[in-house]
């Protein structure tokens, strides 16, 4: 299968050349690389790429979906094979007209400033989620009509939850 | 003699207690909140009691449950750490009525310092140097513009009850008395309940020294030198050092001086805190006096080799200090920091969650206080900090160098924290050279912004290692890797329900 | 300047050197075995070099291959932490053909404490008092009883070569004398490849205490006081602690001097330690040296507040030493034990496999120098010390509680480790009073060994607990828990391939 | 379906009477507790028992059977159903007759002092194995018959391997 991957907004193909245990032979984009990579503890990895010693941490995130971590660098890394490529296809499709707010992390909804069926303003905040002490505004990135609102005031909130559906 | 204790507390200081209850042969019940069964102080102790639902207002800060699982306990004494109810004169009244040692001072002594402009009084009546401004809160607007005028602009007017950075204004000209005034007394009965404000000197490039005391019920009374924490974001300390970089011996030996006489002027018995706020010249003013153990009370016991919850415990078990002063000493230097589960790159945003791996520093001069684990959920409920992580070295220099290498080391993966940020604040030339205020942050905004100028090698390295993962994990036929925390699928399968519940 | 340091080691000493050059901003250089690709030193590093195959003489005693590697990733040094090649005269001069600078004293020093005989001789001469004995190595049994009548028995015959109580026999009768010389040389002869041996006063109670020392290349030299390394298993230390508790000042004072004398005799220049035997009335002989950084470093680093490994390197960057002897004391009291894997309820069987989950003790006055992780396999080809745990703090009584309480903190699963022995080691009356010497363990073996008198309580969770994850496996469908190490099912299916084999 | 536990040698009846989350009711031989149980970490439960803060840690060593550590206590546990007292009821008549060698860990052989067809005595060395640098001697339990070495000198062993079988 022929795969591309994305790592924040940059999308490149990759594949693998060789391979021999812990020994890859790997080329990304135009750039090839020959490492020692083993996966030392869970989702851990130890690279060395000309005997330079690398540390790599894996969160996944979603299936073909990692967040990956090196020294303080994050990066959100995408697998994309041909069904990705597909879904991708079918989702901008889909998703033009309709978006919504959610947050990074779980909290509480502390108040929501608008009603279903209202007209919202680029800027103008949503709803107020509050976590750990603190609490946060979402907002509009565009102009847009509130379709419908999934939560209430008081409700515990994951993260990355549906929270207000604009469209 | 105390032989149970209960800790009225979480986190990494119901561990920190814990750990020296242990050490001195005595039993801990912890309490929990329904949102903490799986926390570590609930393993740690020899008893645990539930106390009411996640929010503190409903467990950790309930009094009556408190006080009803120290008695089930046969609990000898309670132990309040820092925040939740450590500084509540209620509290620690409530807890004498009941036959249970509060281990920290008097409520006298928590009322009097707790409120900002009785202190000054007391302080002022001590001989020990307040900032120029008045003692009495504000009623006449004439006054108060009198009164500023002697000491001279600019000024703060701050709430008497405050803390925290809200209830106060910065009046730099004298068009700004009246309406500064007026809004500060508004802040401050939004906030506090209590409009009272007072006037105090501008202190320009303030530095926050503190000064730890330790004080018996036998009138004996010592202090520990001082802690540097001008390294605040917010009001809030981010950075802690011992000794200060910009302290004299001359000038330690008169501060203690004071911090003793102020510890005193309130018949203090335990550990406490004397802060002052210092200019450059080191002209230092008393600013306000914590009633209970700090949370960077770490470093002074590294370099003065005290364990400040043992001595506590010695105190509120009617001992006199085992210490004089002249047997103190500073050895070498100490630095900690604080680390919370936020994002220093998107507005330090919490970020609470599960915690999916951890590796923790090891090895010479370095203490870490913590009590999160690989799998733990950190709580939206509660303060955000995870841990502290403490290095000691003979010299200041090598301290901040061995702060840099540890930060290195300390790996947590799931949430975000502000490790990164901690490290360029390591980095950071003023920091590096000592010579710092308390608007170090806002002032080195650039220097402790994210590099974000990462090499090619590393970004196709974090691309192919994940999709070495995602291959093997296809081989071994796992196809659906176990997501990271709320699970954004199946948010979304929950997301589908509902939408085609309200369709109906 | 050094700016790049190859460590030829593994395991705890290798991150602990490697720990100090970051803090120096100098690279670190790992080499590893094929048997340790896994290993923590190598994720540590900034570089990693495969060295050979698993066995140490194929690897990490292969002086060529580790000069290769040096050469290759331009090293300035080669630091070689203790054990290994770290005493080895040939790899020092072939690192200073090589032109590496050898982070260890000259080939000089090592050879001439490497033998004791010719160490006597120096120490002798340099007037270090030495075990009452003969000098040179025995030819003429007749003379040799001559000597030992001189001496007075009991004496031990040991060999010159020696280490770790091989080539050694305690003499009581005369009549003994004869068939005990001839059995230690024929010892001697198989263990070293050499049958000098030489006869020394028996000394009754003995206590091991040695002393720290630095010199560097200028001349300087100075000590960093006692270590008493008394707690012995078959020779080998167990737990370490300074101050000891049988030294006075003044003897202190003057073993340090002698001390300094001894490593001034062979012109030493970096870290090393003199080892004397002690008896009760605090009278001290010559040992022998170890002329490399020892596994109990940590515990005079901590009360004397210097970073060894830094002192090390900066002696080969040819630094005069920044301590001077009037600078440095003894502050508080700090303990080491040796964790190691294997099991003290089995003949202190050892106990390789693969570590389940760790959770490492967290806190004040603790330090930590390890090197596994959960999932880590620890090699069969090494030495079986995972760990070293080292508690400080004001007072010894103090540091033996907190070393207590941190043995029970510290949880290892999947292997069994020697923690429970340390505990009990902990809890031993001469141990807690101080009152012990080199046969305490085996004088104790009665108090040091397990109570598995269990409370019925205690047995039941166990089992509840099993049950309980039983059940939840079954409920989540996953029948097949993965099994510990080896995995004696798929052993068993192994076995049933080989006998179906043989059968054909 | 009812079941069984054994604790090193012990063997006695279990049964849940409730359960409710993290709140159980258990019976174990004559005995009933009421615990709060949870697994905090993977394999790591923690207990309390009338308050009393407990922590338990779980290895698995086959299906059915797991090593368990309380503070400084370790037990093997053993789960019974029927399946297990069938087979334990055939595993008897089968094991009367032969038993094996093997090591509890990791090693190499560094001798191996019988030779197949060779009669033993009880006490008599079998073979020897070395782990970081200590040679640990096995010896038979009783007086037997060297059936079949599995191993030769020099060979890298797991634990629980079976070496030499006696009969």
């Amino acid at each position: 299968m022929s795969y591309e991957i994305r790592l924040n907004d940059n999308q490149e193909s990759i594949e693998i050349l060789n391979r021999d245990g812990n020994l890859l032979e790997i080329a990304i984009g135009d750039r090839k690389y020959k490492l020692d990579i083993t996966e030392v503890e869970k989702g851990v990895y130890s690279i060395l790429n000309d005997n330079v010693s690398h540390n790599v941490e894996l969160v996944p995130v979603e299936n073909k979906k990692y967040e990956v971590k090196i020294g303080y660098e994050s990066f959100t890394v995408d697998i994309i094979d041909a069904e990705a490529r597909y879904m991708m296809g079918r989702k901008s499709d889909e998703d033009d007209d309709q978006s919504f707010i959610s947050t990074p992390m779980p909290g509480k909804v502390v108040r929501i400033l608008v009603e279903e069926g209202q007209e919202v303003k680029a800027g103008e905040t949503i709803i107020v989620v509050s976590a750990m002490k603190m609490e946060s505004e979402y907002k509009a990135a565009n102009d847009k009509t509130v379709k419908q609102i999934l939560v209430k005031e008081g409700d515990n909130i994951d993260g990355n939850q549906p929270l207000v559906i604009l469209e | 003699m105390i032989k149970k204790i209960l800790i009225a507390n979480r986190g990494e200081i119901a561990i920190r207690v814990m750990r020296t209850c242990r050490e001195m042969g005595i039993k801990s019940v912890a309490v929990f909140s329904e949102a903490d069964r799986n926390s570590m102080h609930v393993r740690y102790a020899d008893e645990a009691y539930c106390i009411g639902p996640a929010p503190s207002n409903e467990s950790y800060l309930v009094i009556d449950n408190i006080i009803e699982v120290a008695k089930r306990c046969h609990a000898d004494a309670i132990h309040p750490g820092y925040g939740f109810l450590s500084e509540n004169a209620v509290f620690a009244d409530r807890c004498e009525q009941e036959g249970i040692i509060f281990i920290g001072p008097s409520s006298h002594a928590i009322n009097t310092m707790g409120d900002k402009i009785t202190a000054r009084k007391k302080m002022l009546g001590a001989g020990v140097p307040v900032v120029p401004g008045t003692s009495e809160p504000i009623k006449d607007i004439d006054k108060a513009i009198k009164v500023i005028k002697e000491i001279g602009l600019p000024v703060m007017v701050k709430a008497s009850a405050g803390g925290g950075g809200k209830g106060m204004r910065l009046i730099h000209e004298e068009s700004e008395i009246e309406p500064g005034i007026k809004a500060a007394q508004s802040e401050a009965m939004a906030a506090f309940g209590n409009d009272a404000v007072y006037i105090e000197k501008y202190i320009n490039s303030p530095h926050h020294i503190e000064f730890q005391i330790l004080a018996d019920n036998h009138g004996n009374c010592i202090h520990l030198f001082e802690r540097e924490c001008s390294v605040q974001r917010r009001h809030q300390k981010v950075v802690e050092e011992t000794p200060s970089p910009i302290m004299t011996p001359e000038v330690r030996k008169e501060m203690g001086a004071h911090a003793v006489a102020a510890a005193k002027a309130v018949n203090y018995a335990s550990a406490g805190t004397i802060e002052f706020i210092v200019d450059d010249d080191l002209n230092y003013y008393f600013l306000e006096m914590n009633t209970r153990l700090q949370v960077e009370h770490p470093i002074t016991e590294w370099v003065v080799g005290v364990d400040l919850v043992k001595e506590q415990i010695n105190i509120a078990n009617n001992l006199p200090l085992r210490y004089k002063q002249e047997d103190l000493k500073q050895n070498g230097h100490a630095i900690e920091v604080r680390i919370y589960a936020e994002d220093p790159d998107n507005n330090f945003m919490p970020s609470p969650g599960k915690v999916m791996h951890i590796s923790e520093p090891l090895g010479p001069g370095i203490r870490h206080d913590g009590y999160v684990y690989a799998g733990y959920t950190i709580p939206m409920y509660y303060d955000p900090m995870i841990s502290k992580l403490i290095t000691w070295a003979p010299t200041r220099e090598e301290a901040v160098e061995k702060m840099k290498s540890t930060l290195k080391d300390y790996k947590i993966t799931g949430i975000k924290t502000s490790i990164p940020f901690l490290y360029r604040v390591m980095n950071a030339r003023p920091f590096v050279e000592g010579r710092y205020n308390t608007h170090f942050i806002q002032d080195n905004q650039e220097a402790l912004e994210p590099d974000h100028n990462v090499r090619q090698e590393i970004k196709d390295l974090a691309a192919i290692t994940a999709f070495v993962d995602y291959l093997a994990k296809l081989e071994s036929g796992k196809k659906n890797a176990p997501s990271a925390n709320g699970n954004s699928i199946s948010n979304w399968k929950a997301y589908g329900r509902k939408k085609s519940i309200t369709r109906l």
